[in-house]
C-alpha cells in the first residue's frame, strides 16, 4: 500500500470517486483556489472541470440546500467547509432537510449528500474556528458522522459517505492533514459503523476518535513499556456507533475510558458512559471515566490553550489512576518537540 | 376534445377551490389531525403554472402547497390520505398536509420552513443543468421568503451560474396574520429585491390566471432558450385563515373590506364569466367539470377513509438508509 | 397566590418586565398579532408600545443576531420562536456571538438575550415542529438553558433570564401552556441551577424535565399508592445543572432514571447518566436507566405518535422494574380521556 | 495647531500601515500566534470612516479589522498586545486579531465568520434608536458580506425601521483567493443590490481618501437627518496575501499586472503628492508625522513583549455570568 498523508488520502478519495461517477460534484468556499483546501482539493477542477469542481459563495446556508437538491437530483454532493464553525450557518438545511427528507416523505427520496468539516486547533483559531459540535450531529435522526484518524480510513469513508445513501457529517482533524500513513489504492470503501482496534489489552477499555485516537495511541504505547496492557478502539463512526466492539471490549476489561475530541456536557464520550452504565452494568467493574475539552471556548492566546486540549500525558495518567498505578508522564511530553499549540514542526501559522 | 387552455385552467382552479373547501369542510370531523394551510382564493398562480410548466418539470413548494401539487399533477388520492395520516398517503403517513411530494409529476417535494425549499430547487436546477437536460424547476414561494436569507444566497448561485430555476412568488400581502408593513419596507416591490439579486423578474395580476399564465410562460421560455433564472410576482389574497379551515375576518389582523375588495376579484369567477361570454365554455360544460371534480373528491375521501393506518413500527423507518439502519440496531 | 395557566404566567413576566425596565423588548413572529403567541404576548403592543412590543420579518438569523447588538446596546431583549425548529437558522448568532461575546472579549460586553422557543408535539406537527434539540444548547458553552414545568416556575425563570447577565434559552412546551398553578403576583426572580423536589422519596431518584415532569409526577403519584417511594426532581435548568441536588438524592436512594424531553443519543439524560456513573459510582446500588425520545423525528400521522412518546404508564413501569417490582399501570392510561396526540380537551387543532 | 481633515486622513493611512507592516515584519518570529488579515493597501475606507464618525458612534467589523480599530480611535497597545495573545490585549489575550474591541472609542467589536457582526450593529442601532440617541453605527464588510443571508435579512429590518446604520463596504475584489466571478453574477452591483434592499446605496473610488470622505461623511448625514440606512461601497484593493504577512501574486489566483495596477493607485502615494502639491503638508510635517507613528508602533510592540500572558485560568473564565459560573462549580 502507499503511502500517503490524510490530506492525500482525502484528496485521492475525490479524485477516486470523480473518476468513477460522473454523477459526483465537489465543492465550497476555495476548492479551486491555489491553496485547495489544505491541499486537499489540489488539481481536480483542472481534471474534472469547472461544472463538477468549483467554488462558491459565502453562502453557507444555501449551499447546502443546493447539495440537498443536487443529491435529490441524483448527484452525489461533496461540499467542503474550511472550519465545522462555518457550517453552524447551514443546520436548518444540515437538520431540516438533509437528515429528514427521507423519512418525511416515507422513504421518497434520499439524500447521499457528504459534507466534510474541518476541525481547527492551535495557532490562535480562537473561539470561533476551533469548534468540534461532532455530538450535535450524532444526536441528529439520519444524518451519519463520521471522524477518521488514519488515511485509510479518511480515504476509505470517505468513499463510503460520498457512494452511500446518506447525508454524511465527514469531521477531519486539521492537525491530521499532515500525519502519514498506508492507504490502498483505487476505489475501496470502508463501512460505517465499525470501529478500529489500534491496540489489544486486556486492562481497560479506551475508546477514542480523531487526533485523540493519536493521542491516546501516545499513552497507550506509554503504558504498554510499563506493563499496562489497553485495549484501544478508534470509534471512527460516531453515528452509527459499534457498540458491539465496545461492548465486547468492555466485557473483557471491566474498564472503560473515553477519550473525547469536543466537549465535556453533553459529548460523545457522555454518550457512551451512559450506554456501558445502563447496558454493561455488571461488566464494570470500577466507574467509568471520561476525558475531554472543557466547558469553555479555545481562547486565541498560546498561554491560554496550554492547559486547554487533552494529550497523551491525561490520557496516560488518567488509565494509570483507573488501574491504580502511577506513571510518569514526562517522557511522554518531551517527545513533543515543538510548541504545544501546532500539530508539528511543519506548521509555521497562519492557518 | 382535447380542453383548451383557459378550459384546463379553470377546470384546475375548480378543482383545487373544491379540494380545499372539502378539507375546510371536513376538518372539523378531527380526522384530519395536522395543520393544513388552505390556498381558497389564490388558485391562479399554482393553476398557471401548472399549465405553463411541462409534466416533466419538477417543482417544490412550502407550508401552502396543495394547489402547487394537485396542479402540478399530483395525486389526489394520496394527498388525501397523507392529510388523513394513513399508509396510503403520499409520505406514508410519515409528513400531512405540510409534506407532498409526487415524483411522478415532477412534484418533488413541498416542507414546513418558510424558504426550506428554495435551495433545493436551485439545487435540483443544477442537477438538471448539468444533466444538460431541458427541465426547468419551478420554486413556489411566498412573500414571506423574500425575508429569509436563503432565498437571496440561492437566487444569487442561480443567477451566477444561470441556472434553469423559477421563482414564482404568490404575495397575497400576509405572512400568518402580520401584513407586509411590519416586515418589509415600504415602497420596495418583492419582484425589485429579487431582481437585484440577478434574477429576471415580472410581476402581474395574480387573480388574472390567463395573464399570470402568460407571464409565467413567457419567463419560462426564457429560462429554456438559456437565459438563466426567472423571478414571477403574482399579487393574489388567502381568504381563509392562515392554518386551519375558518374564515378569520373577525380577529382583527385585517378588515372585512379588504376581504371582500379582494374576494370581488377571484379569478374563478372571473374566468368562469369571461369563458361563458366568450363561448370558451357554456353551462353544461361548467356542470360536466364541476360535477366530475365532485365525484373525484369524494372518491378521495373515501380512499382516505377507507385506508389503513401505517402500523406503528413505521414510525421507526425510513430514516437511515437500510445498510446504516442495519448497523444500529 | 393567584391561579394561572403556564401561558399565562408567561405573558405575566413579559408584562412585568416591560413594566420595570424601559430596557425590555419583546419581539418575536406574531408577537402583536391577534393570537399573540398561543396568548403569551396579547395585548402587550397596546400596553407598551410598538417600539418595545414588535413582530419581525421572517429572519430568524439577522433577528437573533439584532437581539445581540441590543443587548450589548443596553437593552434586555427577548426573542420568540414559535417554535424550536425555526431557531436552527438562527445558531450561528446564537453559539457564534450570544454565547461567546463576554469569552472572546475578555469580559467586555454581556449578552442578556432571552430566546423563548416553543417545543411541539402532537397533532400532525411533524418532522419539523416538533423537534426539542435542548441538549444542543446545554453542551454550548456561556449560553443557560432552562425548561421549566409549572407557572411559577416559568414566570419566575423567564424573570430570572431577563434580568440576568446570559443568554438564555427558554424552553416551554406547548402542551404545558395550558396547564394551570399558582404563582407568586408581581416581581420575582428564580435562580438558575435549581432542581425542584416534586415528590419526595426514598426508593428510587427520578429526574426529569419540562412536560416530562409532569408525567413523571403522575407516574411517581400511582407508584406511591403501590407503596413505592420516589424522588423526584424536576431539573428546570438544564445549563447550570443542580449537581449537588442530584447528587444527594442518588445519594440517599441508589437508582437513577432519567426521563428527557429530548432524544435519546446524545440527550440531556444521558449527560446526567454519565455524570453519576463517573461520580457517584459507589453509590449507585442498581444501573441507572433512562427513557427519552426515540432516535427517529415525530412522524405526522396520529398512528405513528402513539408509541412514540414516553408517558406516565412508561416511566412507572421503568421504575417498578428498577426496583424488582411490577405495577399495573392501566389506571395511568385510563386517566387519560382524550386522544393521545393532543394535551387535553381544550385543543382541536390545527396548532 | 490642530490636524486639517486631509492631514488626518494621511496620518490615519500611515499609522494603519505602518502598524500593519510592522506585524508582517515581524510575524515569522512566531510570536504573533494567531492569523491576520492586513489590510495594506485598503486603508483609505478604514481611515475616511473614522473621520466621517463621531467618536460616540459605535462600530463593527469583521476579519479583516485592524484599520477599522485603529481609524475609529482604538487603543493600539492594547491591539497589539491582543495579537500577542497578552493579558493586557484588548480581550485579555482570548480573541486575538480577529476579536477587537475598544469600548471606549465605541469601537464594539470584530469577529471571525463573515457576516456574523452585520445584524449585531443593526441591533445596536436599534438600541440607539430606541434611547432617542443621536449616534449611528458603522457596518464595515467586505465583498464576501453581500452573498450571506444574513446581511439581506439585517438591511431589510434597518430599512423597515429606518435606523441609524451605515453598511461600509469595502469591494477588494476577493474573498481569500477567490474572484467575485466565480460568487456573484456578472455585471451586477454590490450598490445596486443593497439597494434594492431598501437601503440608500452610493459608490465611490475606495483609493481615493477624500472622495470616499465625503462619500461616508454624506451618508452618515443622511442618517443624521433621520433618512435611514445608507450603504457605501468602496472599490479597494488588498496588496498581501489574504491571511498572512505575505505577498502573493506568484500563486496564481491573481496576475501581477492587476497587482501592480492597483499598487499604482495607493491611496496613501496619492494624497501625499496631492497635499505636497497644494500646500496642505510639507515634507518636514511628512517627517514628523511618520517618526511620531515610528515611535508609537515600536512602543506598542514593546509593551507588548514586556506584558505578561495571561494566567492558565484565564482559559476558563468569563464565559457565564459571575453568579451562573458560581453555580456551575
Ligand atoms: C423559518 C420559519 N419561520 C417561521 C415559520 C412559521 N410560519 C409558517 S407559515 C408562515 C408564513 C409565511 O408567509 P408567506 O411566505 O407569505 O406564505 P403564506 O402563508 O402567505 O402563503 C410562517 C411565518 C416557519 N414555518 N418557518
Ligand atoms: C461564514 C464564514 N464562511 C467562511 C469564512 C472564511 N473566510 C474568512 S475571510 C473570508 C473572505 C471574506 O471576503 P470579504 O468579505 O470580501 O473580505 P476580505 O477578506 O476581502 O477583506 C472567508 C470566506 C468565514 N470566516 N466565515
Ligand atoms: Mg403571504
Ligand atoms: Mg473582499
Amino acid at each position: 500500500m502507499p503511502s500517503m498523508t490524510y490530506g492525500e488520502a482525502i484528496r485521492d478519495a475525490l479524485a477516486v470517486a470523480l473518476a468513477r461517477d460522473p454523477a459526483v460534484l465537489v465543492y465550497g468556499l476555495g476548492t479551486p483556489d491555489p491553496k485547495g483546501v489544505f491541499g486537499t482539493t489540489l488539481g481536480l477542477q483542472a481534471t474534472f472541470g469547472a461544472d463538477r469542481v468549483f467554488d462558491m459563495p459565502t453562502s453557507e446556508n444555501a449551499m447546502t440546500g443546493i447539495g440537498v437538491g443536487a443529491a435529490l437530483g441524483g448527484l452525489r454532493p461533496v461540499l467542503t467547509h474550511q472550519r465545522l464553525d462555518f457550517a453552524l450557518l447551514s443546520l436548518d438545511q444540515i437538520v431540516n432537510n438533509a437528515a429528514k427528507w427521507r423519512f418525511m416523505f416515507g422513504g421518497r427520496g434520499s439524500v447521499p449528500l457528504t459534507i466534510r468539516m474541518i476541525l481547527g486547533r492551535g495557532w490562535g483559531q480562537g473561539p470561533t474556528h476551533s469548534q468540534n459540535l461532532q455530538s450535535w450531529f450524532a444526536h441528529v435522526p439520519g444524518l451519519c458522522v463520521v471522524a477518521p484518524t488514519t488515511p485509510e480510513d479518511a480515504k476509505g469513508l470517505l468513499l463510503n459517505a460520498i457512494f452511500g445513501e446518506d447525508p454524511v457529517i465527514f469531521l477531519e482533524h486539521r492537525w491530521l492533514h499532515n500525519v502519514t500513513g498506508e492507504a490502498p489504492e483505487g476505489f475501496y470503501r470502508i463501512p460505517f459503523g465499525q470501529a478500529r482496534r489500534l491496540r489489544a489489552g486486556a486492562d481497560v477499555t479506551v475508546v477514542a476518535m480523531s487526533l485523540m485516537s493519536l493521542e491516546a495511541a501516545h499513552a497507550v504505547d506509554h503504558l504498554a513499556r510499563e506493563g499496562l496492557s489497553c485495549d484501544l478502539l478508534d470509534l471512527r463512526s460516531l453515528n452509527p456507533i459499534d457498540w458491539p466492539a465496545i461492548d465486547a471490549s468492555v466485557r473483557r476489561t471491566g474498564r472503560l475510558l473515553v477519550v473525547d475530541a469536543g466537549q465535556e456536557t453533553g459529548g460523545v464520550a457522555g454518550e457512551i458512559i451512559a450506554h456501558a452504565a445502563t447496558r454493561l452494568w455488571g461488566d464494570l467493574r470500577a466507574p467509568p471515566r471520561r476525558l475531554a475539552m472543557p466547558d469553555a471556548p479555545e481562547a486565541t492566546s498560546p498561554a491560554l490553550t496550554a492547559a486547554y486540549h487533552v494529550r497523551a500525558e491525561h490520557i496516560a495518567a488518567a488509565i494509570a489512576e483507573m488501574l491504580g498505578r502511577s506513571t510518569d508522564t514526562t517522557p511522554l511530553v518531551a517527545a513533543r518537540r515543538f510548541p504545544h499549540d501546532v500539530p508539528g514542526d511543519w506548521f509555521r501559522g497562519p492557518f | 376534445m382535447t380542453a383548451t387552455l383557459p378550459q384546463r385552467l379553470l377546470r384546475d382552479m375548480l378543482r383545487i377551490r373544491a379540494v380545499e373547501e372539502a378539507i375546510a369542510e371536513r376538518y372539523a370531523e378531527q380526522k384530519m389531525r395536522c395543520p393544513v394551510h388552505l390556498s381558497i382564493g389564490q388558485e391562479a398562480p399554482a393553476a398557471a403554472a401548472g399549465a405553463a410548466l411541462a409534466p416533466t418539470d419538477l417543482a417544490v413548494s412550502g407550508h401552502r402547497a396543495h394547489a402547487h401539487y394537485l396542479a402540478k399533477g399530483g395525486d389526489l388520492k394520496a394527498m388525501i390520505a397523507e392529510i388523513h395520516g394513513k399508509a396510503t398517503g403520499c409520505c406514508s403517513g410519515k409528513g400531512g398536509s405540510m409534506h407532498l411530494t409526487d415524483l411522478s409529476a415532477g412534484f418533488v417535494g413541498s416542507t414546513a420552513i418558510v424558504g426550506g425549499t428554495v435551495p433545493v430547487g436551485v439545487g435540483l436546477a443544477l442537477a438538471r443543468q448539468l444533466a444538460g437536460r431541458g427541465e426547468m424547476v419551478c420554486v413556489f414561494i411566498g412573500d414571506a421568503v423574500l425575508e429569509t436569507g436563503v432565498f437571496y444566497e440561492s437566487a444569487n448561485f442561480a443567477a451566477l451560474r444561470r441556472l434553469p430555476v423559477l421563482f414564482l412568488c404568490e404575495n397575497n400581502l400576509y405572512s400568518v396574520y402580520s401584513p407586509l408593513s411590519v416586515r418589509q419596507p415600504a415602497g420596495r416591490s418583492l419582484a425589485e429585491a429579487a431582481s437585484a439579486m440577478g434574477l429576471n423578474a415580472t410581476a402581474g395580476d395574480g387573480n388574472d390566471v390567463l395573464a399570470s399564465h402568460d407571464l409565467i410562460a413567457a419567463a419560462a421560455a426564457r429560462i429554456r432558450r438559456g437565459e438563466g433564472p426567472q423571478f414571477v410576482e403574482l399579487a393574489t389574497y388567502r381568504w381563509r385563515e392562515h392554518c386551519g379551515p375558518m374564515f378569520d375576518n373577525d380577529i382583527g389582523y385585517r378588515s372585512p373590506a379588504e376581504f371582500e375588495a379582494w374576494r370581488a376579484l377571484d379569478p374563478i369567477a372571473r374566468l368562469t364569466r369571461q369563458l361563458l361570454a366568450g363561448g370558451g365554455i357554456d353551462n353544461a360544460w361548467l356542470a360536466a367539470t364541476s360535477g366530475a371534480i365532485k365525484d373525484e373528491v369524494d372518491a378521495a375521501f373515501a380512499f382516505a377513509d377507507a385506508s389503513p393506518f401505517p402500523g406503528p413500527e413505521a414510525a421507526f423507518t425510513d430514516i437511515w438508509s437500510p445498510e446504516v439502519a442495519a448497523c444500529r440496531r
